[in-house]
């Protein structure tokens, strides 16, 4: 039984940990909510240096060559500080968008790029209020051209690379376009979570590049976001303890009646939950990472489950912080928000709980159907 | 069973009708009193004439004796009241806090002086009050505030920080509680005093909160003099003022307005698609919405249980603490539901379904849950007064606050 | 505003009250248990003689004439006492069935048997294990005789009369059937809850009469459960109720640590949410009550939240009233698992929670589109 | 990251297979083994000559010295040989208290006489213990206890009564706590002793449960003579010595068995029917059973991660505390959904889908919750030992068990 990361990959998590707590602790999430900053580029060069942005890239690429294990714990770290960097945009979804489906020369062109954190990517395919059907995308491809409206597209603005889900005659086609080139244009969309700016991005016409197989976009899609939904439990958990561990320091040092609040069962037992919570998240998150690095055939269930999970822990983790500070809970200046908005950022990025709980149930009955 | 009006009531409503109908606009269907307003120096001018024209007309101070200055009414009276005017458009009450707290108090611990003075321009809406208990280091635990006053002459000087004051950058008047002998316990040391806002050393500075709005304040005391003509009650009996405060508080009958709920609800997931189908199809949503409707629906038919008791005369029961306790998390569970409904875009704050209406209520629900009173001491209060369980294991009720302070410092 | 039950109706529950208080103690919830009775004769004999089994009849029929808001009264006080005796079955179902949709002839003949407790009568609807569509019922009318096998039965073994739904040539029937005729067999099933007891009942030809419209059964099945489900949730307010008290009473008694180990937020939290699911079934249940008596458009909504908020403040109420009692509450010997027990049946006789939401849900559809 | 054995501990799941395949019949797929069984005269001897072939193929005490007579293993070949065994009809445990507990107790707080008569057997299967620490007035407080040994020459004199003791009525011996002195305070008064439990004046009785099974027993103690020289630790020192069983208790490995989970929840969700359409497809449902899900491979993947811990000779995390918090509620929860699936068949509690099975389950997770450790007592030990918050505030400290009894009758 070996059901556990290896020494070396929690050496990368110590190392990635301790970086994002010298260099991105709570007081740069509000330099960036607040200010005109895209993202913290300080932070992100630092996760570049340390190899963190390629950990599953090939070496060929200039990535680290590992695999999806290390990505996990990369991802807990960068979800415990809250930092403000475009992490699961561009390594969790663009680049590994790329990996899964780039042709050589995209590859070539791309990875080492990302890798460096010299280009940053995004997927795109909300198209503004309410959930439509893959099949009913405005934003059209045709003629190696991208037309159409993308909103909200996480990390918009700092993202020099988009992966687009468009339609277009063969039916939903994922296509890459530089950011950078004509016929595209963008402003900024205000969200729940300042600290994370989105956008609404225009193409006019822009040259955008099949990835992948024409018409397969849906399917691409899934794959990415069941993927992603993995890596997005682990920054899940990471949050989730954060908040814990700001709740239950707070619970020692504040007193009422006479005692710490932390001593009343009400608050007890609270935090309790948020620890089993966070438990049985990560239990499931460790198996949905093995399932990921092993491609094994439960992966559809352990991604499911690891989703649901992850989001159920940091949403309630989150918002028991805030109860837990009381009246300070809900100011702007004290802390606890910061969590609070990121916990509901990462559960609508890639699909809301509803929707993962009725795929792990469709992956359960195929499973027990066969 | 009937939700019909007696006939006094009817009339009254009549005449309460006619009153808003000549001198309010009548409100849009569908739209509601916007909860958070900026209370800049317009707003506060048209809600001061708006009090003296309700006055006027016998609709202000419904529930108080014609001797203080009120109408003598039933508080039925004050809720049929509040249920026609909600259907107009009027001014923001920057008058609850005075006259359902602060002036009730002092008509009850005040002098003749106090009253001559006060009363009156409150009722009018010439002077606002506000109320200042709160403190950083005492929340839920009122009584452990550490704002200091100490004895100089006929005066007393008072130093020390208040926290969540509504309205003190409007108000005129203030009802203060503050520690006067640290000696002894707790709740014995405190003394109630009321203070002129503009008084030398009273600083306000809102504070901004997760939901962007701003309508508590900090107050911060420097030096700050006020006359011992100005206490209320005596001298270390500031608690048993306090309490009448706070009862008072309790009394006030609020109708959450502004507030998503399950039309809103229903109306988004009918718009709204899961799975290719629309939201409203899907049975965990089905399932989620009639659990709503039942929190929501039970909450209302509780005011009318409420209403009920009133419109007899008699005491309403235990019952009506529940609607905090439960609104709160309902408001949190509907708006992040119906984010979830509107996919990525649940996370525009600005646009979008409800022009992100949705947003800023489950921003605003974490607080709900604490202000006021903590989801975790309301369940205290069900448990304690209406099912008659134990209190809590109380550390603080034999020493005296200073050696409470220096024992939390010592940890 | 006049939202409460009268000055007599309170008075009605009241002498209802005492009479189970002294006369139906839960002593008398365990001799039905274990001993051979079917059922409590002597409470259900001073049932009918305080007129409460007729509370909603007319009194050309021997009732007391007044209406479902006596019946809710009642029904509050028979689920505190936990009572074992046919009042769902007889009062609820059998009794409204026939005042609903009775033939003269049927009503004289009935109801004064009925409302005297000379009659006990049952609703047969349930043809074995889980659920199946009216369409598919397997008991068939025909020629006036019923022929087909109906099972769980509440109060199946005392009863004299059944309401059974039967399919036929022109669908989905209700008749009519007098137990103690020939073609009727019985035998006891057992049950979570053997206070009640349950049977299965054989029909072999036994005679039939229509009960309301030819083909109308599932129709009329729905008219008589939405009824029963406002009088239910009276019946499970009350237990829950008892069930709170018990719990709280239990908390104020019992020391551990050195404390009541009511003092404990754990405890008091759990109460205070007991209480709080039980005021808001109240609040439904007394809108669903005011429908009910005024037939009001608005029934079929009130209805189905009323039997949503009885289940679950019945539910809540009895288990965690087990759980306040630690290990002496899992002893048969002490007296929360009769709530526990009751509680379920009554979740289940009238259809469960998940069925009783989608209803409401498309109640609130229906009005809002209206 | 992997489920697979070390070679080590590949080799030692074949030998126990191999064992195992040579001694016991392979269980059913699908079937499992049952929870709540007569303890017959039958079953017990049954039990008796499994637990001696076990001994002798090295698979009793694995992970005791060899001193003692264990198998010097590790704790990681406990549990492989525990998920074969499981794969086999065997006869039920009726040694895992006296194993698992007493016996490590008398090993560290017994004499070497002690030891020498009573481990053998023990192991042997000869004789079976059972541990007598809660009573009526003292579950989850356990050190709150009353029964009274007062001293008589060499002799102690035991009157009082026990609760909840698994197997009392076929155990030889039984560990015994009890107050030597009711006037120091509460923990310091106590000494255990262990007795022969057919002594005179030791009487157990079944106390039968919600869920009709009745393992555990009521066990009265009237003039029970106790000689000193069965005394374990020093007078007045039994809480520390108990503290040692407790300890012991908490490191068994527990793998909840005969439970409905999530497999049968599907597969009744496939075949019933719900609105008219298959269960399973309704949302609602498919919300919960993914809950459900969710859940129950969150513990069995946290078992995983304790094991791989012990595997590495690592002292697992605190996330194995988890377990009986969640699987109580999620027993519960599942029978109580499935019991609604069935409609009204869910109140058959004999026959139907599973035979009853998930009625039997609704009835049992009532006392699941509340057996070995309330919910509300799990949440605080995680509260404080994981998460180091304070304890509650205790009353019980500084004053005698005579004055808290007395304290308590007056109230």
């Amino acid at each position: 039984m070996e059901f556990d990361f290896s020494d070396d990959q929690k050496l990368l998590k110590d190392q990635v940990q301790r970086f994002l707590h010298d260099k991105s602790p709570l007081t740069v999430v509000r330099r960036v909510m607040e200010g005109s900053e895209t993202y913290a580029a300080d932070v992100w060069r630092g996760l570049a240096d340390l190899g963190a942005l390629g950990v599953a890239v090939p070496e060929a690429f200039g990535g680290m060559g590992l695999g999806a294990l290390e990505l996990c714990v990369v991802a807990e770290e960068v979800g415990r500080s809250c930092a403000p960097v475009p992490f699961q945009s561009s390594v969790c979804l663009a680049t590994d968008a790329v990996v899964q489906f780039g042709s050589d020369a995209q590859k070539a062109k791309w990875l080492p790029l990302l890798v460096a954190g010299k280009a940053i990517g995004t997927l795109a395919v909300a198209e503004g209020a309410r959930r439509k059907p893959a099949s009913q995308l405005a934003t059209t491809f045709a003629n190696d051209k991208l037309t159409g409206l993308k909103t909200p597209v996480l990390d918009g603005e700092a993202a020099t690379l988009a992966i687009v889900l468009a339609g277009g005659p063969a039916g939903p086609t994922m296509v890459l376009v530089d950011l950078t080139a004509n016929g595209v244009s963008r402003k900024r969309v205000e969200t729940i979570d300042p600290a994370r700016k989105q956008a609404e991005i225009v193409f006019e016409g822009a040259a955008a590049d099949v990835l992948g197989e024409r018409g397969a976009g849906a399917r691409q899609l899934d794959t990415l976001h069941q993927r992603a939904a993995v890596v997005a439990a682990f920054e899940q958990i990471g949050g989730a303890e954060a908040a814990l561990y700001m709740a239950r320091d707070f619970a020692l040092e504040r007193y009422a009646f006479g005692r710490q609040i932390g001593s009343y069962q009400a608050i007890k037992h609270k935090l309790a939950d948020a620890y089993i919570k966070i438990e049985l998240a990560r239990s499931n998150a460790y198996y949905g990472a093995m399932m990921l690095a092993s491609g094994g055939a439960d992966l559809p269930l352990a991604a499911a489950a690891s989703r649901v999970a992850g989001i159920e822990a940091y949403e309630y983790a989150s918002k028991e912080n805030i109860q837990t500070h009381g009246g300070i809970g809900f100011t702007y200046a004290a802390d606890p928000h910061l969590h609070y908005r990121r916990s509901r950022l990462l559960a609508l990025t890639l699909g809301g709980s509803t929707v993962w709980k009725n795929r792990l149930v469709t992956a359960l009955e195929k499973r027990n159907a066969a | 069973m009937n939700f019909n009006d007696t006939p006094d009531e009817a009339q009254f409503r009549l005449k309460a009708r006619a009153f808003l109908e000549a001198n309010a606009p009548r409100r849009e269907r569908g739209t509601q009193p916007s909860r958070t307003v900026d209370r800049d120096a317009e707003v506060i001018k048209s809600a001061k004439a708006w009090q003296a024209k309700k006055l006027a007309a016998g609709f202000a101070a419904i529930t108080w004796p014609k001797a203080v200055g009120g109408q003598g009414g039933t508080p039925i009276q004050q809720i049929v009241y509040a249920q026609e005017e909600a259907q107009f458009v009027t001014p923001p009450g920057v008058f609850d806090i005075g006259l359902g707290m602060c002036i009730p108090t002092l008509i009850k611990h005040g002098s003749k002086e106090h009253m001559m003075r006060h009363v009156k321009p409150a009722l009018t809406g010439d002077e606002i009050w506000c109320q200042l208990f709160s403190e950083p280091a005492a929340g839920s635990d009122v009584a452990g505030i550490r704002t200091r006053a100490k004895r100089d002459g006929d005066n007393w000087i008072v130093n020390g920080q208040k926290v969540w004051t509504t309205g003190a950058h409007f108000s005129d008047f203030g009802l203060l509680l503050v520690r006067t002998d640290p000696d002894v316990a707790k709740h014995k040391g405190l003394t109630m005093f009321f203070l002129d806002m503009k008084s030398k050393g009273v600083e306000a500075r809102p504070i901004k909160q997760v939901s962007g709005g701003a309508e508590f304040n900090e107050v911060f005391f420097t030096d700050v003099v006020i006359p011992d003509s100005q206490r209320l009650g005596t001298i270390g009996d500031g608690w048993t003022v306090a309490l009448t405060t706070l009862m008072n508080e309790r009394l006030a009958v609020g109708i959450a307005t502004g507030i998503l709920g399950v039309e809103d609800f229903l109306a988004l997931a009918r718009s709204s698609h899961l799975d290719e189908e629309p939201a409203i199809r899907n049975g965990a949503i089905r399932d989620r919405l009639a659990q709503f409707f039942v929190e929501s629906e039970g909450l209302k038919y509780t005011r009318y249980r409420m209403w009920t008791a009133l419109s007899r005369g008699e005491t309403p029961g235990p019952q009506s603490s529940i609607n905090k306790v439960v609104s709160g998390k309902l408001m949190q569970d509907l708006a992040s539901l119906s984010m979830e409904l509107m996919g990525e875009a649940g996370m525009v704050s600005g646009e979008g379904p409800g022009n992100g209406a949705f947003q800023r209520q489950w921003l605003g629900a974490a607080g709900f849950r604490i202000a006021g009173g903590t989801d975790e001491i309301l369940r205290n209060i069900i448990a304690e007064r209406v099912l008659g369980m134990p209190p809590d294991v109380r550390v603080d009720k034999d020493v005296t606050f200073a050696q409470l302070e220096s024992a939390r410092a010592k940890r």
